[in-house]
């Protein structure tokens, strides 16, 4: 089985509510389930929309056909019909007008229901179901779990639908999945992490991280706070770090450019720092709701001077939880700040797991017992790491955006301002070995050309991969450092290297170069905010 | 303890004779004081620091301590009593740490009432980049950037904190130790964001010590619950040399009200204390 | 002839001015004059010094050993001393102690003149001048002119020197050269290009050029201003920018990362915006009077987003006059950004010319005339310029931090994104035909070996290089675009090929791999925050 | 010339019935008459605008617009009015974009005091990004970054601008028309920086129309040169919503005072008319 549903209407009717609430149903009912969310920047009208992938066996991307558009108002129909599968109809209300079209006359309905204008959706939903032949009374379960109390109205409305359809289909019920978005994998994993303290200030399409954390502040009893901008929100991260919190800070492409100052603070102060940068549409405000991958180089190379820096990119929402808890561990360990580089696309898009894994890293904090009266923050040491310590423990601790003796004691000399880059590039050493048993890459697939991406293009990439013959895939997780021999190895053996990429030039191309000597061979680029469908890729790659 | 025991071993490379000097001693004698009472553990203090002349106090005190960004003294404060709210925190900035790169900071953070201590040390010029003007440089000001003379009129930090919701707003002298030493006591004892702008001449870019000499005095007696009498005192001098004006020295307003912290009094102990061991399948859970 | 004479006391005592001075008087004599700047970053106490070097052909870098140590401190001996040439000595008051030393019973004639202690200076100057044969009177004249009505005790401080020496060399007076600072060119370069408005905040080593153009603010007719923080400077610019003017902004790193913002910002709006980046030793404050070439990453990937940017690195004041009038004219001519960047070695050091030439770029303003009612700010053209017009000129005129169309109307749509982004990125290859045309690299003597360098390091070089046979030396003037194929071709047909590099990591490595797939075969680095010698240079070659 | 004049024909994205909509009319409406009085001319006009729900202006004004970065609305207007002074120059921000992301901007251009018009569209909350709390937003506010409700009181924006030097300090209200089109015209009249914060509901995430309805009153006969009575009317109102408390709307303060433009008589006329044509000899002569 495998079914594309659109859902779509105006900002406010609730496309993407009601699309989370299918998906949702589905994976209860076993299926794995993609969802794509479209939405301009505005609060009421425009045009809103959903992509609901369903299917049997696991997928991770949007098609762009449909089997069933379910549309709120008419533009959703006059916009998107002519994508209609050929088998394929639109579910709408009666109100509305398309061409293949199972009309409901919803409007009787509301009126009996004496209920609002958006228990339409849910007698629509009611009515699809039926025709999956879903069990009503295991609809209904997962309605009053969602909505509790408010539940009632909405399954009334969504019994009308029911009864009005036939049954079409029949899903069996299999074991439920996990359905969760990217934004979501980051919250949850950096929770697991241990996270004390996570800053931000809303900035699509990072802010749902800021939303979930905020809701579970007393629970999980971490700091979450927005403060006055992203130059506050990053320094008073430092500050909680250097106090001995985990922090996290979280922003897009323009709040992160006014937090590269502070990323270099962190390179010298040596205080851990997470910084998850959700990639949008630049430059400058952009297409703000609509994505891109278009701010790698300005990730990898952010802040000024020289420090080791980490930049890892889940692939999705799985990925997401785990990268997270990595940054975590990395950043504790190393004490250099951890860009975690995600993009509208994973982290607003919902994924289907059988199960979520929580990685297996340390969640150690890395500070320091027994600390000598003499505690010097910045030990020279064999690995370039320093026992860390926080105010309080009992002796004396410095941290500086000054160069700095062992002390942290401010230094001009040329002596030590040598000793203090060479230490703290040893740490990029260490990481480097420590990365490569992170699995920094993965290969899918056994074709002889090579495809090559990163971040959230792994879905399209692997819904298409079983259509492309002759190709695999090599995904790139971790940036910086750059597993190179890996990437060149796989390189060297291929015919052709695609590197596939939401951007207008190819950035992981020119790190490619960069870190190997070597050049893809073509690039499969798209910069029109829209992310890769699988149907987009074979088409690139047939050719 | 004593005062003595907050120095570092680091070579001053303040101007000889600077008020940074006095500034730093004072800082030391309270902090012993305080200690000596009970009311802090020295283990406890933690002070960030801009950077400038000012900021180089990092150096010059055996305290904990974070040397920042310029302008961003203020969110550092902030973060380190996030997560750890045992710690006494005394921020360290200059007029250009403050007013200029991190005035945005400033009028947040009396908003936000941590309860941490700020002491601006104004010496009305960008004083370890050369002498520029600054926010609070008077007009006519002849700094290397306004070679013509400073054609704006300078802002007034005391009555912007006010405005700003501050629950602690003082000014001192760098030049009165005892008044210095007072007034630093009493905004690290309160509870909330204490501001206090420490007017200090600057011996090479802006000396302006015999005129603070001459008019600086005590307020006394002033109500210092009362918002409308600390706007009128803050509004006493303009921070201009034009004319002699009186410049008023000591606490203007003081008010009680819930701390930054008190937000998240769910976070309780040092953050570095709790064990934060999460169960996995419980926080997944809800995505299934 | 060639001497080298190290200047040094505490902070204060007027190091640098002296040192200013004497340069000055070699190079109106016709001699050829570098003059290197190190201070700490304190402002009375410490230590500065500076080392003049002085010979009659052109010199572009300091050496490591001395003819002459002028001390005003015990600690300039103590520090300095060990460099002494075998025939070289100390010059100083009589009050301090060194081996080979020129004593000056300076403190009967400080008291005969009732003067102040920097008068001592001056008789050490008289007594230098003497020694080197050079005329009185030409003296006087020369303090006349630098201290106008507060010469006269100066004058009897430096005759009161020059009569208590004897003549050792006999300089012969020839016409007189230029002596300018790199940032000094970078101010009167820009001034020259139609300079209107000049917005900064304070930051080493850049603020010399706010400090110089404040004084000419009047007399050029120029708008100078200090503002708030770097983020109220370089969108104050862009105001500024919109409004016709030509405006430039100048910082260190840390000020520059609080303006990559922006700087994306002036990419997608298309105003111009000139960048200075006068670059320190990082991270972070890190050793901020110290120098350091490693924010070149930083400043080429500066911004989030993809838009065509350019950066170009002058090598010594005569190239920061004219690099800077291309700056103006490239950003004016193409509506993107340029990043003009220099560092500390480049900006606080004075070198000595012949001559100085201006660019012969158009100074034009690049504003269009007789403009439709229908103005499209953001026309597409053949060229991906749009013809530019200023607010007031008549026609509604646009500027945008959004995705846009023609008319500069936010559009979220795929097709106008992918347009516009076609159209921005069309003005790169423009700038890259336009680039090749301006010298944007030069190579210099003719060995088999190859250097490559950027920005300050040329000085060291080019003074090392008559010493190492078998190399020549690339220097690399335009970072972006880059110079792809003449780099290629010169590293191909080189044996070796050298980077010599101010930083920890060797940044032009990584961008020469990345444009070309070559390697460099071998890296000199230096990040001691101190700046090359040409001795250094010989030393690390030979080895 | 008619408010339509001002226009474009871009779909409008506002909420239905959002207060916007009648802002951006009586800013039309304004400008037609400065234009018809001879006072502005249209080509002149130029309009600087952060990033938000209030931004949206931008494209719904036919006029010379800058749509710049979320917070720097004051920056780019004052860079425009440097480089051309003859502009009318009107900055169009929100309260997360003045009070938050901009605020230093904002306190530092209150004391600039360049010619320009500031209106603020104090919706307490960042609407554009889905109703997060900003801080004007009061105590207790449900937004989605503080679900548990927002527990710092709000900042009082209109004694921040007293305090901070604003020479033309007005609050409004965007359902009583009239009396926004006389706010905003006064503004823009007045020669300096003007501040107009104009309280609106945000039908979706803020929606304080009935309270504000009730309680929002005409400041009338009040001494608009007297800083105190101007103080005194600022803090009538605290932002909170617990008990009923009056709003005053109205001038609260104006006074004649130079302007930044003073500082650089030099200059004019706009920049990009000046030939800038050097003598590169005389330039470079210094220097041999
Ligand atoms: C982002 C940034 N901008 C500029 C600077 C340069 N800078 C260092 S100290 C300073 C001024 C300090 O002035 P103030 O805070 O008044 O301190 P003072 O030296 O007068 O005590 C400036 C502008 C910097 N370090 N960082
Ligand atoms: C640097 C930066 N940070 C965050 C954002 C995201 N952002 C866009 S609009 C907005 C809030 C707008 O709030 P406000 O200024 O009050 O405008 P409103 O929508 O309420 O009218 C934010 C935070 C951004 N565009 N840029
Ligand atoms: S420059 Fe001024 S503030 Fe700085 S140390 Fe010297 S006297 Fe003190
Ligand atoms: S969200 Fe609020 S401010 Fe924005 S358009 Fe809707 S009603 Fe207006
Ligand atoms: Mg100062
Ligand atoms: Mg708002």
């Amino acid at each position: 089985m495998k079914k594309t549903i659109l859902i779509g209407g105006v900002a406010g009717q609730g496309s993407a509510v009601t699309s989370r609430l299918i998906g949702k149903i589905f994976c209860r009912l076993g299926c794995f389930v993609f969802n794509y969310r479209d939405y301009p920047s505005l609060i009421r009208g425009g045009h809103n929309f959903n992509i609901l992938e369903v299917s049997d066996r696991p997928v991770y991307s949007q098609s762009e056909k449909y089997d069933i558009i379910i549309a709120l108002d008419q533009k959703t129909i006059d916009l998107h019909q002519m994508n209609l599968k050929d088998d394929g109809f639109v579910l709408a209300s009666s109100r509305l007008r398309a061409e293949r079209m199972k009309a409901i006359d919803t409007k009787p309905i509301l009126e009996e229901l004496e209920g609002p204008q958006y228990l339409e959706n849910d007698i629509l939903i009611g009515w699809m179901f039926k025709y999956f032949g879903v069990d009503k009374e295991f609809l209904f379960e997962q309605i009053r779990e969602a909505f509790g109390q408010n539940s009632e109205k909405i399954e009334k409305a969504i019994e009308k639908g029911y009864l009005l359809a036939e049954e079409k289909e029949k899903l069996e019920k299999k074991e439920g999945n996990y359905f969760i978005s990217g934004n979501d994998g980051i919250s949850i994993g950096a929770i697991n992490a241990g996270l004390d303290v996570y800053l931000a200030y809303p900035m699509t399409p990072a802010t749902a991280v800021l939303h979930y954390l905020a809701k579970k502040e007393k629970e999980y009893n971490i700091e979450v706070s927005q403060l006055e901008n992203e130059i506050a929100v990053v320094n008073a991260a430092l500050g909680a770090s250097f106090a001995g919190a985990r922090a996290m800070v979280g922003t897009s492409g323009g709040g992160f450019a006014l937090m590269t100052e502070a990323i270099s603070l962190s390179g010298i102060s040596e205080l851990p720092l997470v910084v998850y940068l959700s990639q949008r549409m630049g430059p400058a405000t952009g297409v703000p709701t609509y994505n891109s991958q278009g701010d790698l180089k300005f990730a990898v190379n952010a802040g000024h001077g020289e420090f080791p820096k980490i930049v890892v990119a889940p692939g999705d929402s799985q990925e997401a939880i785990s990268r997270t808890e990595e940054a975590f561990y990395l950043t504790a360990k190393y004490r250099t700040p951890v860009i975690l580089i995600g993009d509208k696309h994973l982290g607003e898009s919902d994924y289907t797991f059988k199960e979520l894994k929580s990685s297996s890293v340390s969640k150690d904090r890395f500070l320091s017992k027994n600390l000598p009266e003499n505690y010097k923050t910045y030990e020279i040491t064999d690995s370039g790491v320093s026992p860390a310590a926080a105010p309080g423990q009992g002796p004396v601790v410095r941290a500086t955006s000054y160069e700095h003796d062992e002390y942290g004691y401010t230094i001009e000399d040329a002596e030590t301002t040598v000793a203090m880059n060479k230490k703290r590039m040893k740490k990029a050493e260490q990481i480097e070995r420590e990365v490569s048993r992170l699995k920094p890459t993965a290969v899918y697939g056994d074709g002889k050309n090579l495809i090559i991406g990163w971040g959230s293009t792994k879905g399209a990439i692997m819904d298409a991969l079983p259509e492309l013959d002759g190709f695999r895939f090599l995904q790139i997780s971790y940036i910086t450092p750059f597993p190179r021999d890996i990437v060149k190895k796989e390189m060297e053996k291929s015919d052709q290297v695609i590197l596939i990429e939401n951007s207008v030039t190819g950035l992981l191309g020119d790190i490619i170069t960069e870190q190997t000597g070597l050049s893809v061979s073509k690039k499969v680029l798209k910069y029109d905010g829209r992310p890769f469908t699988a149907d987009y890729i074979i088409r690139e790659l047939k050719k | 303890m004593e005062a003595k025991d907050f120095a570092t071993k680091q070579e001053i490379t303040w101007c000889p004779g600077c008020p940074n000097i006095g500034i730093n001693q004072q800082v030391r004698e309270v902090l012993a004081e305080l200690v000596n009472e009970g009311k802090i553990k020295a283990k406890d203090i933690a002070v960030s620091a801009g950077i400038g002349c000012h900021a180089k106090n990092y150096d010059y005190l055996n305290v904990n301590a974070f040397y920042g960004l310029h302008g961003r003294t203020l969110p550092v404060a902030l973060g380190i009593k996030m997560a750890n709210p045992e710690l006494t925190v005394i921020g360290i900035g200059g007029d250009g740490d403050t007013y200029a790169e991190g005035i945005g900071h400033f009028v947040q953070n009396c908003r936000h009432n941590a309860n941490i201590t700020m002491l601006v040390h104004d010496n009305q010029n960008f004083a370890l980049t050369t002498g520029q003007s600054t926010p609070t440089s008077e007009k006519g000001f002849k700094g290397f950037s306004t070679p013509l003379g400073e054609e704006e009129s300078p802002m007034n930090p005391m009555s912007v904190a006010l405005a700003s919701g501050a629950t602690f707003v003082a000014r001192t002298f760098a030049l009165d130790m005892a008044h210095l030493k007072e007034t630093i006591k009493k905004a690290i004892e309160h509870k909330g964001f204490s501001f206090v702008e420490v007017l200090m001449p600057c011996l090479i870019f802006h000396n302006n010590m015999a005129y603070l000499r001459k008019n600086v005095y005590k307020a006394e007696g002033n109500d210092t619950g009362d918002f409308k009498k600390a706007m009128e005192l803050a509004l006493e001098w303009d921070y201009s040399y034009e004319k002699d004006q009186k410049i008023p020295i000591g606490l203007f307003y003081q008010i009680k009200k819930a701390t930054f912290e008190d937000q998240w009094a769910h976070l309780g102990k040092p953050c570095y204390l709790i064990d934060r061991r999460v169960n996995w399948s419980k926080l997944s859970e809800e995505f299934k």
